[in-house]
């Protein structure tokens, strides 16, 4: 997934295309957002700066996908979940979570940088009648577990089974996450990072080898536009950003004084070896 | 014989024993850990056959195509439509939660009718009597002119019946709640004649100057413009904000003029006068008394005083603005909707005209409303004639407002699509103005503040309930008209109130009922529409027209050239108090849904209280996240203190959509209605509240 | 005087005669402690094996007798009825409509089960509120389109010789859970003989692990 | 009194009703805590403060610290039963019974603290290797069972239960087998107290909590367990001291409690400088890889300051360190108290910053530090261990032969005068 962070307004349809996608519940009061399940947040970011120079970006944060140091499928939350509630998929690289395995021990909302799991505090709770909307292609938690952003994988299992029906590959169109197609300033690209012929592909250009400055990194993108968060943790996340405003790239990450300057410039390995 | 302890002993581990060999302690702790993954309180979705239809959202002007996802017949989701001419594809938080209006249990079931201060149910007969009865009333007293009509939509065939009712009845009191479309229309009105509407080409356009516009924050069609300015990055095109915020819009700007607040109609006619000081114009503008009066109250040094841009600054922007190949300036602070003047107004489309952008592509197109109704000749009795050619009580809901509640007027008022008890400005004089009508007839869905003060509601059904033309509104430069459709079969015993309607009008029996002879509302649209019927229920979707229309209309600046005054914040404070327009915060009639309230930043709201931006700099001993006391002249509210950086010094932004008071708890009791603060500033001219402010004091709880 | 002094004062002379291991009275109080062993433990050890499943179960009949058999033989395949959609998605249990597309508001034959099915049902217009033995929860996603269709697997494999009964048996429901007993299984164990014995997550595994080399992913098969 | 028979022979115990009355008020507060307890079960963790940043909060600090300074058990055990240091036999068993007291804490309070306690056997059944929260259940629910066998001899020896040949032998014949358990034991503990420490460390995510380290174990993996062995033994003594008081009795005698502190001295000393090497290593390599400073883990915020890291390092660590391997000062039982209750102080320090200031340290550069307040209901599940734990040490204490030496040391006046 590609985000464009320039493109994005922050109108907030993405986070309600989700919850309303995945049976995400809500509260009466929402307005403490360490309570509030969103598997898609978006952060607001600020330059810092002061009327009229100041700026701000808006972030969405799904769940981040992340491939694990070297990307060999040792996600952060993955490799501390005791009971295997949580795992890789090393053929789609999403990241599963069972939510009836899950026994709520939270070490992997500790593990993860992002945020992007949530706990379910209280029982999810609809006012009367409303769990009408609820759509069976998601099941609704229960209390005491955790949860987070899919990708969707239901609509890939939707699509996929017409495919076999069809006896045919997916089609890059017909896997579509739920923000991707609600967003209205098509700011989100969703598809095969690594089939050449997806647009992601395209814009990321994700370099295969490791990173030479730090070995922990693969598929850091050869676009100079294009960023992840966190990556020097050597998370290895599947969602990438794409800005052209240089202090928004330089938020994604931490650097030490005048590190950025040295960094800024280095894109993948494509400068070593193309 | 004697039980020892051996004997205890053995009977207890014989009975481990016979336990643990069993296959009890196993299945049980199997059994007990599912028992929890399937906890009878957790709802359990039915699933079965996936189909989509195709509809219109018709929650605000935007006008977007939705696909609804259905799970046998059971709507579970809602999308943009792809494809289609406003959005294609795209979507809004407030359209994707459409769900939750139509499931919500905070919804008017049932029609009620008030009793003392209480609301009974009753059936739709008794609803119908009611009221048919109490109109007949009236219309007997001989002065039908006393039925009033608030209402928001003023496009579509539903408009129209009301306006036919009203019509029929013999009554010319009909107010629109101010809308963009609204206003612009009046722009249209005093500088290029009656009914037309203004659509401004932002998707063409190469330079937009925007004057306060929230283009990407719900201004006019949401998504169309979010849309537009999407594809304005890729199109390299401009897009400079006029504000004395950061708002969302001005952080996309390529550039931020910062004014201050309420001078944007001053910057408007500087640049004006610019470019006719430089002699830029085409025409015989120059000689015209508004040149003179540019010329002479206009000049960059005074405007720099007014506004705050440096002369030199405006300049360059003038000089920029005529030189780009498809400029267009936009008009509207905010969504455009409550709070202008049509000073401003004027003077943004004064100076389209002057730099000859009027009907050309990339610029503003002025346009003839979508005519494809044709309703049959009304039929009105002498009653009826005489009432409606009487003068209309006011020129403006808000002057309405200021009357009914100096000395009364109306005997009866009709409110649809709209809530003037919230949404306008000092909602607690509009409450006592409604107290004033004898009897109130709400078509509201939403118990919302004026439904509830209301004497008869009769619930509407909503937009995935119902038949329904929507035309597309909102400065759009297309006119795109598409078709509702019912999704569902009403979830309560609620009615179309174009039935409603109808079933009122034939119980008046006489003319009115001839007037309204269609057997339900479907069979008067597909009537009315008859034109396009067939494309429309085909298709979904018309397309009246998408091209600049031809010729260049005349415009006329006698308005501006009698050089009308601007509307002045009241009271006194060092702040100033603007409201301030979200994307994810509904407003106007619409309520938010609880998907919305459940998104907004906790930068706008935090527990029950409204956070305002104020810029640090000026918070003088405050801290962020405090919280202070918000004084202004119409009265004062408890707001919790929100640094930041991007908002002029000295102004305050309160965010708009917030402090609903009725009861749902999951959208209503958060933060404080903006509008409880600020005072309307009727602008004569106009009957627009043209308060874009008021003067505020802020001091620590 | 207390208890606690009361087995103080007897407290010694047993240990004494334990110590000796003899005398009468000791060997009454060893022999009643080993019967009232033997007592409780096959008490419970009975009760857990044969009246535990019963009270765990409920026993629910089907609204009326489906006759698989004959109507397999009528259509000649299992598809005509649990076909897939054109999304690919499997239409499990057919509802009414798809019934009235042979059966027509008359009874087709003498039965009484075809009785109810017209006066209770098709009269009314009514869905058959069919139990389904093989119902698994919510949490779980099973694509009959990819075991069928592209791995080729046989209805049978899961849903054993049901296609070829002419009666419902009744179908049982854990009191706990919720759960059709053939999830579990009918033994009380969950010990299975044929693939078709226990739907359990383990089963899935077991011949995922076998076929495919790998157990799966959670969302292969959880949603 | 009522319950002279079960009181060990010749041992003196205050008066059975104040005895009750004693248990009763701490009896109050264990069910307050209880009572929290199924608030938290029934009603659901909403009851506590926690949220989605703090995910991790107050109960798996309070897990932490007792399993770190329940480590006295274990140590305690290895020196006596393995490296044959015969002199801890005079306070094995209460090491014991303390270690018992702290690991059943520590298991009822992961039984609170988890959301879906019936399922919490799943992480037994499905467990995934990579995960350190599965060794630790399994090396901490092994230990336990140790423990309970360690501590089965001590109850068995109760003047009434001992009358029965069959535990008389049971008893002795555990004793001698002791060995093997103290072993098993040391090995889980070596285990689990290391993979506690290992929870945090393998947190890459967690540029606070990482930290490199040898094939799969990070190094505070390593430090977990040395500080256990350290500070364990500090907390045993310290309750014996307090135990002391209560009872107005000398229990333990000088030479085992100072033989005690002297090993508990040097392994405190030993471990601290380990853990400052593994801190500078972290903050100078570890972290600036990562792109923070350390300032960043101690500044912008109401609570976190540097002030944590010395008083746990050097005022907790270091100090007490030389004060109990000096010898001058070991033996003056004034600096030795003030060193052990400083050490115990420190270790829970330590857990209290690899749990909390964990998860309140902002990751993401836009993200902001998060504080977090404790409910009443985890301040109660909080205090239940400690009301039991009371509960427990005072009836074994009253009933059990806890104190080998209890009798020679206090002796009635006139004896020791003849001596």
């Amino acid at each position: 997934m590609v985000i464009d962070l320039d493109k994005c307004t922050g109108c907030g349809a993405c986070m309600v295309s989700c919850m309303s996608e995945n049976n995400v519940p809500f509260k009466e009061d929402e307005s403490d957002k360490k309570l509030s399940i969103t598997w898609m947040r978006v952060y607001k970011l600020t330059n810092g700066k002061s009327f009229p120079e100041a700026e701000i970006v808006y972030l969405p944060r799904p769940c981040q996908h992340c491939g694990g140091i070297g990307d060999h499928g040792h996600s952060p939350c993955v490799s501390v979940c005791p009971a295997t509630a949580t795992d890789y998929g090393y053929d789609t690289g999403i990241v599963s979570q069972i939510y009836t395995r899950c026994f709520g021990c939270r070490y992997c909302m500790g593990a993860c940088p992002y945020h992007a799991r949530h706990f379910n505090w209280w029982d999810p709770k609809w006012p009367e009648g409303m769990e009408n909307y609820l759509s069976p292609n998601v099941s609704p938690r229960m209390r005491g577990v955790v949860e987070k952003c899919s990708f969707c994988y239901h609509r890939y299992q939707l699509a996929r089974e017409q495919a076999i029906v069809e006896d045919r590959e997916i089609e890059e169109k017909e896997y579509q996450t739920a923000c991707t197609t609600a967003c209205p300033a098509g700011a989100i690209v969703f598809g095969d990072l690594n089939n050449p012929a997806h647009k992601v592909h395209q814009i990321v250009k994700p370099d295969p080898h490791p990173d030479p400055m730090n070995h922990k990194v693969v598929g850091k993108s050869r676009n100079p536009k294009v960023f992840r968060l966190l990556e020097r943790l050597g998370t290895n996340p599947k969602v990438y950003y794409m800005s052209d405003r240089e202090w928004v790239r330089k938020a994604g990450d931490n650097y030490l004084k005048g590190e950025w300057e040295n960094v800024k410039t280095h894109h993948g390995a494509s400068s070593s070896h193309g | 014989m004697k039980i020892d302890r051996r004997s205890f002993l053995g009977l207890g581990l014989g009975a481990a024993a016979g336990v643990a060999l069993s296959p009890v302690g196993v299945k049980l702790t199997d059994d007990s850990s599912i028992w929890t993954q399937n906890w009878p309180w957790t709802p359990v979705p039915e699933d079965g056959k996936i189909t989509y239809d195709r509809s219109v959202c018709s929650l605000c002007p935007g006008a977007c195509g939705i696909s609804v996802k259905k799970i046998n017949g059971r709507p579970v989701k809602i999308e943009g439509l792809d494809d289609y001419p406003i959005n294609n594809g795209g979507a809004c938080p407030h359209g994707i939660s459409g769900l939750q209006y139509l499931y919500d249990p905070a919804r008017i079931k049932t029609p009620l009718k008030k009793n003392g201060n209480k609301f009974e149910k009753i059936s739709w007969d008794e609803a119908i009597s009611l009221v048919a009865q109490k109109l007949g009333e009236i219309r007997k007293s001989g002065t039908p002119e006393s039925l009033g009509l608030i209402t928001g939509a003023d496009s579509g065939s539903m408009a129209q019946l009301f306006e036919r009712f009203m019509d029929a009845f013999g009554s010319p009191n009909t107010y629109n709640m101010p809308s963009l479309e609204s206003n612009l229309a009046l722009t249209a009105a005093a500088l290029h004649g009656a009914d037309r509407n203004l659509g401004f080409d932002l998707d063409h356009s190469d330079f937009i100057l925007s004057f306060g516009a929230a283009i990407i924050e719900g201004w006019g069609s949401p998504v169309a413009c979010i849309q537009a300015n999407a594809s304005r990055r890729e199109r390299k095109a401009k897009l400079v904000q006029v504000d004395y915020r950061l708002s969302n819009t001005a952080n996309a700007a390529d550039k931020i003029i910062a004014v201050k607040p309420g001078t944007e109609a001053d910057l408007a006619l500087g640049i004006c006068a610019v470019l006719l000081a430089k002699n830029l114009i085409a025409g015989d503008v120059n000689t015209s008394a508004f040149a003179a009066m540019l010329a002479k109250e206009y000049t960059p040094e005074k405007v720099e005083a007014i506004t705050g841009v440096k002369a030199a600054d405006m300049e360059a922007l003038a000089m920029e603005f005529i030189k780009a190949k498809a400029p267009v300036a936009v008009p509207g602070k905010g969504r455009g909707d409550v709070g202008q003047s049509l000073r401003e107004f004027a003077a943004v489309q004064a100076l389209n005209a002057l730099a000859d952008r009027l009907n050309k592509k990339g610029g503003v197109f002025v346009m003839y409303p979508a005519d494809y109704l044709s309703f049959s000749e009304n039929v009105m009795d002498d009653a009826a004639k005489q009432g409606a050619s009487k003068a209309k009580l006011a020129g403006s809901v808000n002057e309405l407002v200021d009357k009914l509640e100096k000395d009364g007027g109306l005997s009866a008022l009709f409110i649809y699509n709209a809530n003037p008890c919230y949404a306008l400005n000092n909602p607690e004089k509009v409450k006592v103005a409604m107290d004033k009508v004898g009897f109130k007839v709400s078509f509201s869905s939403f118990m919302d503040e004026t439904a509830l003060r209301s004497d008869v509601v009769l619930p509407a059904s909503i937009f995935l309930e119902r038949l329904e033309d929507v035309v597309s509104g909102g400065g759009l430069a297309k006119t795109v008209v598409g078709l509702c459709r019912p999704m569902v079969k009403p979830i309560f015993d609620t009615k179309h109130p174009g039935d409603a309607l109808i079933l009122l009008a034939q119980a008046m029996g006489d003319s009115i009922a001839q007037s309204f002879s269609w057997n339900s509302y479907d069979a008067c649209l597909e009537q009315v529409t008859g034109k396009i019927w067939d494309t429309l229920s085909g298709d979904g979707y018309v397309v009246i027209d998408d091209k600049p229309p031809v010729g260049t209309p005349a415009t006329d600046f006698t308005f501006l050239a009698s050089a009308p005054k601007a509307a002045v914040p009241m009271g006194e404070g060092d702040y100033t108090l603007v409201p301030v327009d979200k994307m994810r915060l509904a407003v106007g009639s619409m309520i938010s849904s609880p998907f919305a309230v459940k998104i907004i930043s906790d930068k706008v709201l935090s527990g029950k209280y409204s956070v305002v931006e104020i810029n640090p700099a000026t918070a003088g001993i405050l801290k962020d996240g405090d919280i202070a006391v918000l004084k202004t002249a119409m009265g004062k509210a408890l707001v919790k203190i929100g640094f930041n950086e991007g908002i002029m010094p000295g102004v305050i932004g309160m965010p708009r959509g917030l402090g609903h008071a009725f009861n749902n708890p999951y959208v209503a009791g958060k933060g404080v209605n903006v509008n409880d603060l600020i005072g309307p500033v009727i602008e004569p001219g106009s009957g627009l509240d043209a308060a874009f402010g008021i003067k505020a004091t802020l001091s620590k709880a | 005087m207390s208890e606690l002094e009361n087995k103080a004062n007897d407290g010694p002379e047993d240990g004494a005669h334990h110590g000796t291991d003899n005398g009468p009275k000791d060997d009454k109080g060893l022999g009643l402690g080993v019967i009232f062993f033997m007592g409780a433990f096959l008490v419970c050890f009975l009760s857990g094996w044969l009246l535990f499943p019963k009270l765990l179960y409920s026993k629910k009949e089907q609204p009326f007798n489906f006759d698989h058999k004959l109507h397999a033989e009528e259509t000649g395949d299992c598809e005509t009825c649990h076909f897939f959609r054109e999304d690919g998605t499997f239409s499990g249990i057919p509802g009414l409509q798809a019934c009235m597309e042979c059966h027509t508001d008359e009874p087709m034959g003498e039965s009484e089960d075809e009785a109810v099915f017209v006066e209770e049902y098709v009269a009314k217009g009514k869905e058959v509120p069919w139990l389904i033995y093989a119902k698994q929860p919510d949490c779980v996603f099973f694509s009959h389109a990819a075991h069928t269709v592209a791995g080729g697997m046989d209805c049978k494999t899961c849903h054993g010789h049901i296609g070829e009964s002419s009666s419902s048996r009744p179908y049982e429901e854990n009191r706990i859970t919720g759960y059709s007993r053939d999830i579990w299984g009918k033994n009380i164990w969950g010990i299975k003989k044929n693939s078709w014995d226990r739907m359990k997550m383990d089963d899935c595994a077991e011949c995922h692990l076998e076929k495919m080399g790998h157990k799966g992913y959670c969302f292969q098969c959880h949603k | 009194m009522l319950d002279d028979a079960l009181i060990p022979e010749g041992a003196k115990r205050c008066a059975f009703p104040i005895f009750i009355i004693g248990i009763i008020i701490v009896g109050a507060v264990l069910l307050w805590g209880v009572y929290a307890m199924f608030l938290c079960w029934f009603k659901g963790l909403n009851q506590t403060n926690m949220n989605d940043y703090y995910g991790f909060a107050l109960w798996i600090w309070a897990d932490l610290a007792v399993i770190a300074v329940g480590g006295g058990a274990f140590f305690t055990g290895l020196l006596k039963y393995i490296f044959k240091v015969d002199d801890l036999k005079n306070i094995i068993n209460f090491a014991v019974i303390i270690g018992f007291i702290c690991y059943s804490s520590a298991l009822l309070i992961l039984a609170i603290d988890i959301g879906q306690p019936l399922r919490g056997w799943f992480i037994f059944w499905h467990a995934n290797v990579h995960s350190m929260l599965t060794e630790v259940a399994y090396c901490l629910s092994c230990y336990f069972a140790v423990l309970t066998i360690e501590f089965i001899p001590n109850i068995l020896e109760n003047r009434q239960v001992n009358k029965v040949p069959f535990f008389h032998h049971l008893a002795h014949n555990m004793h001698e087998v002791m060995a093997v358990f103290a072993a098993t034991g040391a090995f889980l503990s070596f285990f689990h107290q290391g993979s506690l420490g290992g929870v945090a460390g393998v947190m890459f995510g967690r540029p606070f909590a990482y930290r490199e380290g040898l094939l799969i174990w990070p190094w505070t993996f390593f430090l977990f367990t040395w500080s256990a062995a350290a500070f364990g033994p500090c907390f045993t003594l310290m309750v014996t001291k307090i135990t002391e008081i209560i009872t107005g009795k000398k229990l333990v005698g000088d030479k085992t409690v100072n033989l005690l502190a002297k090993i508990s001295g040097w392994m405190i000393t030993t471990y601290i400088i380990a853990k400052i090497i593994d801190t500078v290593y972290w903050a100078f390599v570890t972290v600036p890889s990562m792109g923070f400073e350390l300032g960043h883990f101690y500044s912008n915020n109401g609570f976190y300051g540097y002030w944590i890291l010395i008083t746990e390092v050097i005022l907790c660590g270091v100090v007490p360190g030389l004060l109990l391997i000096n010898k001058s000062t070991r033996e003056n039982p004034t600096t030795r108290t003030i060193a052990i209750i400083l050490g115990v102080i420190g270790v829970c320090l330590n857990r209290w910053v690899m749990v909390l200031q964990i998860m309140a340290v902002p990751v993401m550069s836009f993200d902001s530090w998060a504080l977090y307040i404790p409910s009443w209901q985890e301040v109660a599940t909080t205090i239940l261990p400690v009301a039991y734990g009371i509960i427990l040490i005072a009836v074994a204490y009253r009933y059990l032969p806890v104190f080998p030496q209890e009798l020679e040391l206090n002796e009635p006046a006139d004896a020791a005068a003849q001596n």
